[in-house]
C-alpha cells in the first residue's frame, strides 16, 4: 500500500464514510474531554474500544513504519483522518502519552526490540502508557527532578514519587525520569530515562482527586521498585535530553506524533450556540453588545490559531521567526480554552452556579467543569508562565535570568 | 458646608468588625469549612446558635422587633469576615429576608416575623427560577386567591438553605404583578425540596416546587410597597455579595501568597518571579478598590448615591475574587489541579457569588445609564 | 474535494515579497525615515520613481492600462515591508485610488487615467471630512452640474500628499448622492491646499478646500457603480493598513528586543526581567496572529469571506501595533520619552494607523454583525 | 496665626473666594500639565508667578514651620487649600521638586543653615530646584549612581551627567546623589547627596526634546565642576538612604510636603465631555455601549483612587496592610492618566490623528499628547514595572529575586 498511494480525495471521501458510519452514539455518561480527564472504567473501556476500531480500521499511526504496526504512509494521509476524525466530534484517542510521546521518542531512539516491543500495542490501545516526569516537590522544574534510582547489577531500585500521572491505574508502561546519579555538577546530569513497567513490584500508582471533584491522575509511588537496565532509553545519564526530545514532541515544534485528535475541544461554535439558547437582559444573549464583542475576539482567536497553522506551512511567511507558530500553540490553545469555558459560563446568568450533576445544569454542567480542566492545559506540560520564558527565550532571543548557583 | 467624608466607619462597626473577625476565624478555619462539605446541612447549627446569640440576626432590625436597631453598614462588618472565612451560613438570606419584610410587610407582619428572624430563625429567600434572570420581576410562580388562602403553583430555583429554613419567602405572580408571600417551612412538604447541585460546594441550595402549597392570604407583603423592597432588596443583595467578595479575595490572596513565599522551583521562590509577583499586586490593588468601593456603598447605601456605589462594588468585586481565584489555581501549579488545594474553594465560591444578582459586566451597563445617560 | 488552504502564497507573491523588503530595507533604514521627518514633501522623490520603475504602481492595474495585471494580494506584499521600514509614499493611495477608477470609472476615464497611474503619477483620495467619521458615505462636499462642467464645494480633510499629486480623487454629494470625482492637480489653486499637523510626522498631510473648483462633468465616475466601489475601497484601504501595521509591528518589536538584549538594569539584562519577556511574548503571538490574518484577507479578499477576514486583519492589526508602541516607549524607559527615541515613530504611526478606516472596537461590531447574526 | 487657627468653614470659603477672584484665565499658549512639560520661557514665566501668588496669599506650605517662611498650620488647612486650587483647575506650582522632594527633606534632615537658606524660597518660587539623580545608563537603578565626586579638601570634583532634571536651565539647585567612593563592597555604599548649586562652574544643563516633540528635560553635564562640602546632605557615604528618605516624600507613603497640586491632571469628566462632543457609528459616542463600558471603567477607576484615600484614613479599614493604598497610589494614578488619553484619543475616529498645532485638532490636540505626556509618570521616578516590584515586596512580602553578585 505505501507503493501505491490511495488517490487524495478518494481517501478523503472513504474516511469520511468510514467515520460517518462507525462514531459511537450519545454515551448515558458524560465524556471526559481529554485523557487527563479518564475518572471512570466505563469512560476508559468506552474509549480503549474506540481507539482500536479506529486503528484497526487503518486511520492510526498511518505514517509510522509498517514493520512495527503502522502504514509507511505520508503525513498528510494521517492529517486527513485525524482531521476528519476531530471535525465529526469523534471520542478522542485514549492512549495519548503512548501515540505522542512514548511512540515517537521509541521510533525515535529506541531500540528495535522496543520498537517490536511497544509500537503496535501503543497503536492498538492493547498497552496503555503514562508519564512519570513530574513531581510534587518540582513541578514545572523537571530538571529537579529528584526519584532516585540506584544501580544495583544489571537493575535500578527506584524510590520517590511522580505526580499527575493520567491513567497510572490502568496503564502498563510508564515514560520514567529519574535521578540514577545524585553527585554531578549540573542537576541537568545524573538523569536517566526509563520505559518503565508498572506492573512491578513496589509501584504504586494512587488516583488524585481533581478540583473538578473528579478523577483522572495518579500520585504514582516507587517503593524499593526493581526496573531493569534494558529498560534505558538513550544511554544512562543522559535522561535530561531524551526527555527534552519528548517534550519536542508535545509542544508541537516537531512531527512524528501518530495522529488521531487527542481532545475533543470546544468550539467557540458551540459556545455561539449557547450564547443562541441563554439570555442576557431579557433579549438573547447573542444581542448584548458586551456579549458581541467577547464573542467576536474569542472567534477571531480561534481564527487565528488555525491561519497560524496556514501560515505555518509556508516557508516565506514565517522566515523571520520559524519556531515562533509552533511553539506558541500550546499557551495559546491553552490560555483560549480556558476563556473559552469561562465566557460560556458567564453567558448564564443566575444558572452558571448549577454544577455537573444537576438537572438544571445547562448542558450537563459541562460549562464550568470545562473551563476548570482547562487548567490543566495552562498548567500541565510546563505552565503558561514557563511557556512563555520558553518563547521569550528561544523564539524572541531573550536572555534568561542570571543563573543564582 | 463641611465635606462629607466618602467613607464613615463608627466605633461600633469597628467594633463589630473586629468581633466578627475573631469569631470567623476561630470558627471556620478551612478544615473546617471542608467539614461542613461532607455534611448534609452545610453549616454548624452549634455556631448559628451562637451568631444569634451574638445579636447578629437582628443588626438591621429595629429595637421594636427585637433588633438592635443598627443599619447595612454594621451587617457589611459581618458579612465580610464570612466571606473570608468561606463560612456559609444562612445569615445573609435571613438578614436579607428581615429588610424586605421591614420594607413592605404590614405592621402585623412585622410584629409576627421579624421577632423570630431576630432571634435566629433561618430564613431562606426563593426569589430565583429556572430561567437563571437576574430581574427579580421575572416571575413565572403564580398566586390564585380563594378567599383567605393563597394557592401557589411553580418552581422556585437556587434556594439556599431552604431545608433547614423556618420560614421561606418566595416572590410570585399575583394578579399579573409581582408579590412577595411569606410561607412557613411546614406548609411545605419534604418532597417539594429538591437538593441542587452548585459549583460551591459550601453552599445548600434547593429548588422548591411550590405546586398545591396553600398560606393564608394574610402572607402576602404590602403589594403598594412590593416594587421600592425589591428594588432595595437588588441594592443590599449586591452589598452583601460585594462584601462576602472582598473578604473572600483577601484570603484568597493570602493563600497564594503563603504559596509564593514558600515554594521554591528553579531555585527561587516562585514569588520572586515577576509574572507571578505582578499579578499578585494586580490582584491586591484590584481588591483594595474593590474594598473602597464596599465601605463607601456601606455609607451611602441608603442615600441617593448608593445604587451607584454598591454596583460599582459589586462589579469590582465579583471582577476581582475571579480573577484571584484564577490565578491562585493556576499560581499552585499542579497542586492547584487538585482538590485538596484550596484555590479551588474560593474559585468555586467567587463562581456562585459573581453569578448572583448580576456579573460585573450587566452592572457596568445600569452604571452606565446611571453616570453616562 | 480538495480543501482549499485558509492561505496562498504564490511564487510571485514570495519574489515581489523579498525585494520589497530588501528596496525598503536598503531605501529606508530609520535615519533617512528621521530625514524625509523634516523635508517638505516628506518622501525622496526618487525612490518614488524607483518604485514606479519597478512597476509597482500599476501591480493590481490590469495589463490593457499598463499595469502587470496582477492582485491585491501582491500588493499587499509591497505594503508590510513599506509599513516596517517606515516608509511613507503616496503608494497605497495612489494604489487605492487605481481600483477606485478600475472598479467605477467609465471605459474612457480608465483609458486617461490608469496608465498616467501606473508610470508613477501620485494620486491623493480626498474621502475625509471635518467629522472624522469613517463613513464614506458622510459626505458634506457638493459638487453642482452645470452643463459639461461640475462646480465643487466645501472641504477635504486629512489628503495625504496632495502637495504633490498630479491627480486627486474626490467624494462630493452630487444630487445627494456619493459621487466620486477625478480633479486634475492643476485645477486646485496651492492656496486651496493647508498643510496639517498630524501626529504620523512622516506624513504629510493637507486639508484641501474645493469652493469654485471646476472640473469637467466627465471627470465624475459612473454612479451606479460608486457604492460598490466605495465598499470594495473600504475593504482595500483595511488591507493595506493591516499590511502597514503588521510591518510596523514588526520592526516596532525588533526595536524593543534590541533594547531589552543589550540595556542592563540591577546588573542583569532588562530582557530577563519577566514583565518585559512576558510582553514581548504576547506582542509576538498578537502579531503573529496579525499577520496570518492579514495573508488570509490577501488570500480571499475579492471572495465573499473576504470582508471578515479583511475587518479581523485591521482589528488585530491595529490593536497589536499600538500596543507594541505603547509597550516599546514604556520599555524604553527614561529614553523612550525623548523623540531621539524610535519607539515615538512606531507609536505615532500606529496611531495614524488605527484611526483609518475604523479602530478594533469599530470592526469588532461589524465582525458582529457578518458572524453572529 | 498658629495659636489661633481659623474656623474651618471659614476657611474653607475664604480660600473659595480667593482662588475664584485670583485665578488666571485663559492664556493664548498650551499650558503645561506639570513640571515635567515646561518647555517655553513664557509657560516658566506664567508659572513661577502662579505659584509666588499663591504663596504670598498664604495658601502654600502653610504646615511648614514659621520661622522658615511656612505658617505652622495642621496639614487640615493645606489640603483644604490644595483641594481648592486643583479643584478650580488653577495652574500647578511649578517648583515642584523644591516643594515636594527637596523641601521635606531639607525640614527633615537639613542643617539650621539649609533650612533658613532654602525654604522660603523654594515656597516663594524665588528659587526652582531639580533634581539629578538619574543617569544615562542607569535609569531605574538609582543605587548604580556613577557621576564621580572626588574629594579635593574641602570641595568634591565632579564628572559625568544626570538626566530627566525637568527645569534644569531654571533651577538654581540640583538634589545630587553622587559617587564619592568607589571602592566599596555594595553599590548602595560611596553614594552622597549633595544640595548642588547649578551656577557653578562645569555645569551644563542641556534640554532634551521630548517625544511630544516639545522640551520639558535636560541632560545635565558634569565637567569638573567644583561643589563644597557644606553643601552635603546626611552624611558623606550615606546618600543611598537620603535618597530613599526623598523618595518616600514623593511616592507619597509620608507626608510632609508642602502642598497646592503639581499636577494639571485630566479628569474623567473632561473625557465623558469630550465623548459627548463626539460622534461614533453615526450616533454620540456616548450611546454606543462599548465607549460605554469604557467610560465606566474609567470612572470607577478614578472613584476608587478617591475612595482609596479616604480608606486611607481609617485605620481599621486598612489595618492589614497599612502601606498598600499609599504605596499604590503612583501606580495606579499614571497608568489610569495614561489611560484616560489613550481613550479620549480614541473617541475621536479620524480626527484623533491630529495633532497639536492643527487648527482641526480636537481641543487643540491636547488629547494625544496628554497620552504621550503620561508615559513621564509611569516612566519616571520608578517604571510601572518596578513600582509593582516595590509594591509585591514591601506591601506583599514576596520575597525579590535572588542577588546575582
Amino acid at each position: 500500500m505505501s507503493e501505491t498511494l490511495p488517490d487524495i480525495e478518494a481517501f478523503t471521501e472513504e474516511v469520511r464514510d468510514w467515520v460517518t458510519k462507525n462514531k459511537p452514539g450519545k454515551q448515558d455518561f458524560l465524556l471526559p474531554q481529554s485523557f487527563m480527564e479518564v475518572g471512570t472504567d466505563q469512560q476508559f473501556e468506552f474509549l480503549r474500544d474506540w481507539q482500536n476500531k479506529v486503528y484497526e480500521a487503518g486511520y492510526l499511526g498511518m505514517s509510522w513504519p509498517k514493520e512495527y504496526g503502522g502504514r509507511s504512509m505520508p503525513q498528510e494521509y494521517q492529517d486527513i483522518a485525524s482531521r476528519e476524525l476531530a471535525r465529526q466530534k469523534t471520542p478522542f484517542m485514549v492512549n495519548t502519552i503512548g501515540l505522542n510521546w512514548a511512540g515517537p521518542l521509541i521510533l525515535h531512539m529506541g531500540s528495535e526490540e522496543q520498537k517490536k516491543a511497544f509500537i503496535k500495542k501503543i497503536l492498538s490501545c492493547e498497552e496503555i502508557w503514562c508519564q512519570g516526569f513530574s513531581e510534587p516537590d518540582h513541578g514545572s522544574d523537571l530538571g529537579n527532578a529528584q526519584l532516585k534510582a540506584e544501580r544495583d547489577g544489571k537493575d535500578f531500585i527506584c524510590n520517590g514519587s511522580k505526580i499527575w500521572t493520567s491513567l497510572g491505574t490502568y496503564a502498563k508502561h510508564m515514560i520514567l525520569l529519574a535521578r540514577t546519579d545524585p553527585n554531578t555538577n549540573s542537576k541537568y546530569e545524573g538523569l536517566t530515562f526509563f520505559l518503565n513497567p508498572m506492573d512491578i513490584e513496589g509501584v504504586d500508582p494512587v488516583p488524585i482527586k481533581k478540583m473538578t471533584g473528579e478523577y483522572g491522575f495518579c500520585q504514582t509511588y516507587f517503593d524499593n521498585a526493581r526496573i531493569s537496565e534494558d529498560c534505558i532509553i538513550g544511554k544512562e545519564g543522559e535522561g535530561w535530553q531524551v526527555a527534552m526530545t519528548t517534550l519536542m514532541f508535545e509542544r508541537g515544534a516537531t512531527g512524528g506524533q501518530a495522529g488521531g485528535h487527542s481532545m475533543m475541544s470546544t468550539t467557540i461554535e458551540e459556545v455561539i450556540d449557547l450564547a443562541k439558547r441563554t439570555d442576557r437582559d431579557g433579549a438573547c444573549s447573542t444581542e448584548d453588545p458586551l456579549i458581541r464583542d467577547e464573542l467576536v475576539k474569542l472567534i477571531m482567536t480561534s481564527r487565528a490559531m488555525g491561519l497560524n497553522a496556514a501560515r505555518a506551512r509556508i516557508p516565506a511567511l514565517v522566515s523571520e521567526r520559524p519556531a515562533s507558530i509552533p511553539m506558541s500553540g500550546k499557551l495559546l490553545g491553552s490560555e483560549y480554552a480556558k476563556k473559552l469555558g469561562e465566557v460560556a459560563t458567564s453567558l448564564q446568568g443566575a444558572n452558571a452556579s448549577y454544577y455537573v450533576g444537576d438537572d438544571n445544569a445547562i448542558d450537563g454542567g459541562r460549562w464550568p467543569r470545562g473551563y476548570l480542566n482547562a487548567f490543566s492545559a495552562t498548567i500541565g506540560g510546563g505552565t503558561s508562565q514557563i511557556q512563555k520564558n520558553i518563547i521569550g527565550e528561544r523564539v524572541l532571543g531573550l536572555p534568561k535570568p542570571p543563573r543564582t548557583n | 458646608m463641611n465635606t462629607r467624608r466618602d467613607i464613615e466607619f463608627s466605633e461600633e462597626q469597628q467594633q463589630l468588625l473586629e468581633i466578627a473577625e475573631n469569631f470567623c476565624r476561630d470558627k471556620s478555619p478551612v478544615a473546617a469549612v471542608r467539614t461542613q462539605i461532607e455534611v448534609e446541612d452545610g453549616f454548624d447549627t452549634g455556631i448559628w446558635k451562637e451568631m444569634a446569640d451574638l445579636g447578629w440576626l437582628g443588626i438591621a432590625i429595629p429595637e421594636e422587633f427585637g433588633g438592635s436597631g443598627l443599619g447595612m453598614g454594621e451587617v457589611v462588618t459581618i458579612a465580610e469576615p464570612l466571606g473570608r472565612n468561606l463560612l456559609a451560613t444562612p445569615f445573609e438570606a435571613t438578614t436579607l429576608a428581615a429588610q424586605l419584610i421591614l420594607d413592605a410587610g404590614t405592621d402585623a407582619q412585622k410584629s409576627d416575623w421579624l421577632p423570630r428572624i431576630a432571634e435566629g430563625s433561618i430564613t431562606a429567600l426563593a426569589l430565583s427560577e429556572e430561567h437563571g434572570d437576574w430581574d427579580l420581576n421575572h416571575v413565572t410562580c403564580e398566586a390564585v386567591k380563594n378567599g383567605d388562602t393563597l394557592t401557589l403553583s411553580g418552581t422556585k430555583t437556587l434556594v439556599t438553605d431552604a431545608k433547614r429554613a423556618e420560614i421561606i419567602l418566595a416572590s410570585v405572580k399575583l394578579g399579573g404583578k409581582t408579590a412577595l408571600v411569606l410561607i412557613d417551612r411546614s406548609a411545605l412538604a419534604d418532597s417539594a425540596l429538591t437538593r441542587e447541585t452548585v459549583i460551591d460546594e459550601t453552599r445548600r441550595s434547593f429548588r422548591i416546587s411550590l405546586d398545591g402549597v396553600s398560606v393564608p392570604a394574610a402572607n402576602v407583603l404590602n403589594a403598594a410597597k412590593t416594587q421600592s423592597a425589591l428594588a432595595r432588596h437588588h441594592k443590599l443583595s449586591c452589598l452583601l455579595l460585594s462584601a462576602e467578595a472582598c473578604g473572600g479575595t483577601a484570603a484568597c490572596l493570602n493563600e497564594t501568597l503563603e504559596y509564593l513565599t514558600t515554594r521554591r522551583q528553579f531555585d527561587r521562590f516562585i514569588g520572586s518571579y515577576q509574572s507571578l509577583k505582578h499579578t499578585a499586586v494586580d490582584i491586591l490593588t484590584g481588591m483594595e478598590a474593590a474594598r473602597s468601593f464596599l465601605y463607601h456603598a456601606a455609607t451611602v447605601i441608603e442615600e441617593e448615591d448608593g445604587e451607584t456605589a454598591v454596583r460599582m462594588a459589586k462589579a469590582q468585586s465579583s471582577e476581582i475574587f475571579s480573577w484571584a481565584g484564577d490565578r491562585a489555581i493556576q499560581f499552585h501549579g499542579g497542586f492547584g489541579f487538585t482538590y485538596e488545594c484550596d484555590a479551588q474553594l474560593y474559585r468555586r465560591r467567587a463562581m456562585w457569588n459573581t453569578n448572583q444578582h448580576g456579573d460585573a459586566v450587566y452592572h457596568r451597563k445600569r452604571l452606565a445609564e446611571l453616570l453616562l445617560d
